[in-house]
């Protein structure tokens, strides 16, 4: 294992203080905890926005606070979804009165932790409302036992929702937004190369030399099937193909294109990719309105890249174009 | 009496230096058909629990299981952590106020925690979890013949290796689909270890 | 070699169509070039900025067109400096009449082709300046022969060079906003892991399982020697003192602090390195300004780092804050 | 006469030939003590350059020799590229207008080619880059005995050779310092293919 850490037990704590060190003038910590907060929580008049998860997926989630995007992230040990207490204390430091969305990724953990807290919250007053992503279309029949997996459609949600409660929508209003951006998102990934978590020491999951999974999970789930490696502008028809069959797009639809890295990627790699993909949706007659190319949603130092699409309509067009002031994603 | 709060603080030490013995086996399990982790969580969990309990001293099998309860709930993360959290809870409920407890009481207690795994995690027998073996656990001791600890853990374990010819309906198994049989499920073969470290506990003198 | 690719001899040019798919509103090709420019270039009034280089450093430099920084990114084989033509073609479309400034890093066949290009541009009657960025303190006895290499410390030349020319700036003051950054900025890598150039096929160099290379260059060229791996602590604090040993920085000085990821290393890792480096500098009472954590100057998908500190005064840190509207390099 | 051109254009084409034949070991060389591009840079821009001189026929070796070093200049990049172009572009300039020359305007051109390569890499021989085969290469040239084709060839293989026992002082290998030592420059490598084809075809009859 060849990482540039110091104690696989204390690589969040210490990303958590290499993350404050380095935008002291955006985020602050919540003393005692795992929570990484906008600077200015909460934000007065403003429904406040809480992610979360396993940690390993950076920029995801902290990287997304900021003005028009999240007031705090709760950052899990590697791939494990951090606990209520956590969460609970992340909802009272965001909360300013108008309430608090979470925003939970589809996974049994982040779930039941996500719930417990805000069971808490709810004991004390404060109005909580939940959306769960579900946007990877790689496992089709899961959607009958735990349903599909939350993956980089997610950063989607975060930008739309922040946007809409930046304008001092209300609690329900965002909780709406958020939950067009779900129904309408829909995101497939492929792994060249597992990852490592620290504390594990060695990979989750075996590639060979000339294999690739294809609809691999953030976390090292496998996906669809593990096959030889083919070429890039396949592989982005593999994805692509599968996100349009389940989104159902058509001729003059609008979209956002995502095409992320798992951490492991070169960037040059990922255009490759858009680049085929840019190609087919032409080829559908659907119009791009703006696309997101690099390490959004990852996994460690995994290769490999995920592609997401985003239906648009005029509000949410409007919402994605809003500015933000995310660390990770500015507007 | 079957169970009192020194018998319990037992459990949950001989429960928690047996996780950290076999974490490597249980992050083995989970890397087959989860996320690799569930060893290292329950070891980073058990062992801030079994600390907890010994910064203490008990009168109270309720404050006890609350103690263990809210240290899961603060240090595991992930499924399992609210999972055992919640069981925790439920027995302290059950069992608040009391210094020791009879078979009738413990089986409650046990009974009111499955309750409560499946209200959190809306798993049923069959999905491949922990449930398959709490079910069968806790309907032995809630059955009618005598309470025997072998018998208890050789139910537990029997259920934990039939874990591995289940598809996973739940937990990030599911995802697998076909794929997840073969495999031991990694909160089964924890729960296992819970019952069967409980059994020896309850099959022991007072002060072993 | 895993690489999401098509066929090694042409991901440059399947990269550049996949980033003009990816920004048809911001960049533009010119045709029959391997060069990317400004979609609205030539901007009247200003000076034109032409970077570029060997590909594989992405989001170098094509990521940093954009209002505030370049106006022409020169794309090269892979690892292979662009030729004089190309670069030629990109000096012509980013002339106003107010001249064009080159920004080169030090690398023997950088030099050449740009000067090459550079003397055919002034051939045809137009104002060039050329600046070498040479940062990198890896390799000391290097100054003597072919001096320092350029590496992430160019991205901060890029920045307030281009917020300079943004101005209205003449060509000489663009040029000496330009050296005054170079004269101020000190950079120095590690690597972990060795990457794979496409057409080669395999990697450049080797490393052991427990071996890591310090003074590493962005090309694979070897540092100061090569040792077990150490713990990211260690590894920040010999990257910072020799480039503090270089920068003679002093009390009450203020920086700019960039870690900068090769392309194969987790976010999380490069806090880990930030975390401890602004511990150092804290240490010393060097203010830190602003702190840039991210993939600036990569090398494929090697795993490691640079840290690069740029000691800051009045002009540049007003330079440095300016708008910027790059892909890569939002301000 | 010496060199013609349709000699000239036999010379860059079996160049050619051994550059792709021996691409991996010239990049080879450079992985050991640069980039590694070496092979694959010259074999892209001299493919294209016998590409450009087969489509056309040449009355002027200044005019096949200046599509070959526009072709190199375009297609090589990195420093092989502008040195071996501006190598090219100086043989076009000093046989501008000749069909065929005799030894002296042959090394009348080299003289100049060198000259040239040293001007725009600023290297000195020692510096363990091509010049260290161009230099003595092109005295040998300009040298009073006999031109004789071995010993021109053996003579840039000696030197080439020789670069393995310098250190680096320009170009990629430079950052490398002692560490550079032990390793034939991949350039003087290249350059010992160049000397060496043109060895054999001057020493060739007219058609061969
Ligand atoms: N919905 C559920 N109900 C009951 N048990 C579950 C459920 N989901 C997961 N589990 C149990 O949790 C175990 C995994 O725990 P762990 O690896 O710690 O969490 P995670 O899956 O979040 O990484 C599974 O093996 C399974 O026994
Ligand atoms: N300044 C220089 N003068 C003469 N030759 C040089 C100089 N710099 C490099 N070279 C030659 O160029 C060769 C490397 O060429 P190549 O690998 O194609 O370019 P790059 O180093 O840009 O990757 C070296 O082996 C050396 O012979
Ligand atoms: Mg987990
Ligand atoms: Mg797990
Ligand atoms: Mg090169
Ligand atoms: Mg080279």
């Amino acid at each position: 294992m060849k990482k540039l850490i110091n104690n696989p037990d204390r690589v969040v704590e210490e990303m958590i203080e290499g993350m404050v060190a380095a935008y002291p003038n955006r985020i602050r910590r919540l003393p005692g905890t795992t929570v990484l907060v906008r600077k200015d929580a909460p934000v007065q008049g403003k429904v406040g926005l809480v992610s979360g998860g396993g940690s390993g997926h950076e920029p995801s989630h902290a990287g997304y606070l900021g003005k028009g995007m999240l007031d705090a992230a709760v950052c899990g040990e590697v791939f494990t979804s951090p606990t209520p207490d956590q969460v609970y204390e992340a909802i009272k430091a965001v909360d300013s009165g108008k309430g608090v969305l979470l925003i939970i990724k589809n996974y049994t953990g982040d779930i039941m932790n996500f719930e417990m807290a805000a069971e808490m919250a709810e004991a004390e007053g404060i109005k909580v409302a939940k959306v769960v992503v579900n946007d990877d279309v790689a496992v089709e029949n899961s959607t009958y036992t735990t349903g599909r997996r939350g993956i980089a459609g997610t950063v989607f949600v975060h930008k739309i929702a922040g946007a809409m409660a930046e304008r001092g929508a209300s609690l329900e209003e965002v909780e709406a937004a958020a939950k067009k951006v779900i129904e309408n998102v829909r995101s497939m990934g492929m792994a060249l190369t597992p990852c490592i978590v620290p504390a594990a020491g060695k990979p989750g999951f075996e590639l060979g030399e000339k294999e690739m999974e294809i609809g691999m999970g953030i976390h090292g789930e496998p996906g669809i099937e593990k096959t030889e490696i083919r070429p890039a502008d396949e592989i982005a028809q593999t994805l692509t193909d599968k996100i349009l069959d389940d989104l159902k797009l058509g001729e003059k639809d609008k979209v956002a294109v995502m095409i992320n890295g798992l951490g492991g990627t070169p960037l040059m790699e990922l255009y490759i990719i858009n680049r085929k993909v840019a190609e087919i949706l032409k080829g559908k007659n659907i119009e791009i309105h703006d696309t997101f190319v690099g390490n959004y949603m990852t996994s460690l130092e995994m290769a490999g890249c995920s592609v997401t699409l985003l239906k648009l309509d005029e509000q949410l067009t409007e919402l994605l174009d809003a500015e933000s002031d995310a660390i990770a994603f500015k507007r | 009496m079957v169970l009192d709060v020194e018998k319990a603080a037992r459990w949950i030490h001989r429960l928690n230096g047996k996780i950290q013995e076999q974490k490597q086996y249980l992050t083995d399990l989970d890397q087959a058909i989860g996320d690799g982790d569930h060893g290292i969580n329950l070891a980073r969990g058990f062992q801030e629990a079994a600390n907890a309990i010994s910064a203490n001293s008990y009168q109270d099998l309720g404050a006890l299981c609350k103690d263990v309860a809210m240290t899961l709930i603060g240090k595991v993360g992930g499924a399992s952590g609210p999972l055992y959290g919640t069981a925790f809870m439920k027995l302290s409920m059950a069992w608040k106020g009391q210094k020791e407890i009879d078979r009738e009481a413990m089986a409650k207690g046990f009974k009111d925690a499955l309750e409560g795994l499946k209200m959190r995690g809306k798993a049923q027998p069959g999905d491949k979890t922990m449930i398959d073996v709490w079910e069968p656990a806790v309907a032995y001791m809630a059955g009618e013949g005598p309470l025997n600890g072998e018998e208890l853990a050789s139910v537990a374990k029997e259920k934990m290796e039939g874990t591995k010819e289940l598809e996973a309906k739940k937990g990030r198994a599911a995802y697998l689909g076909k794929r997840s049989i073969g495999h031991i499920d990694p909160g089964a073969a924890s729960s296992y270890l819970l019952f069967s470290t409980l059994a020896e506990v309850i099959g022991e003198g007072e002060s072993a």
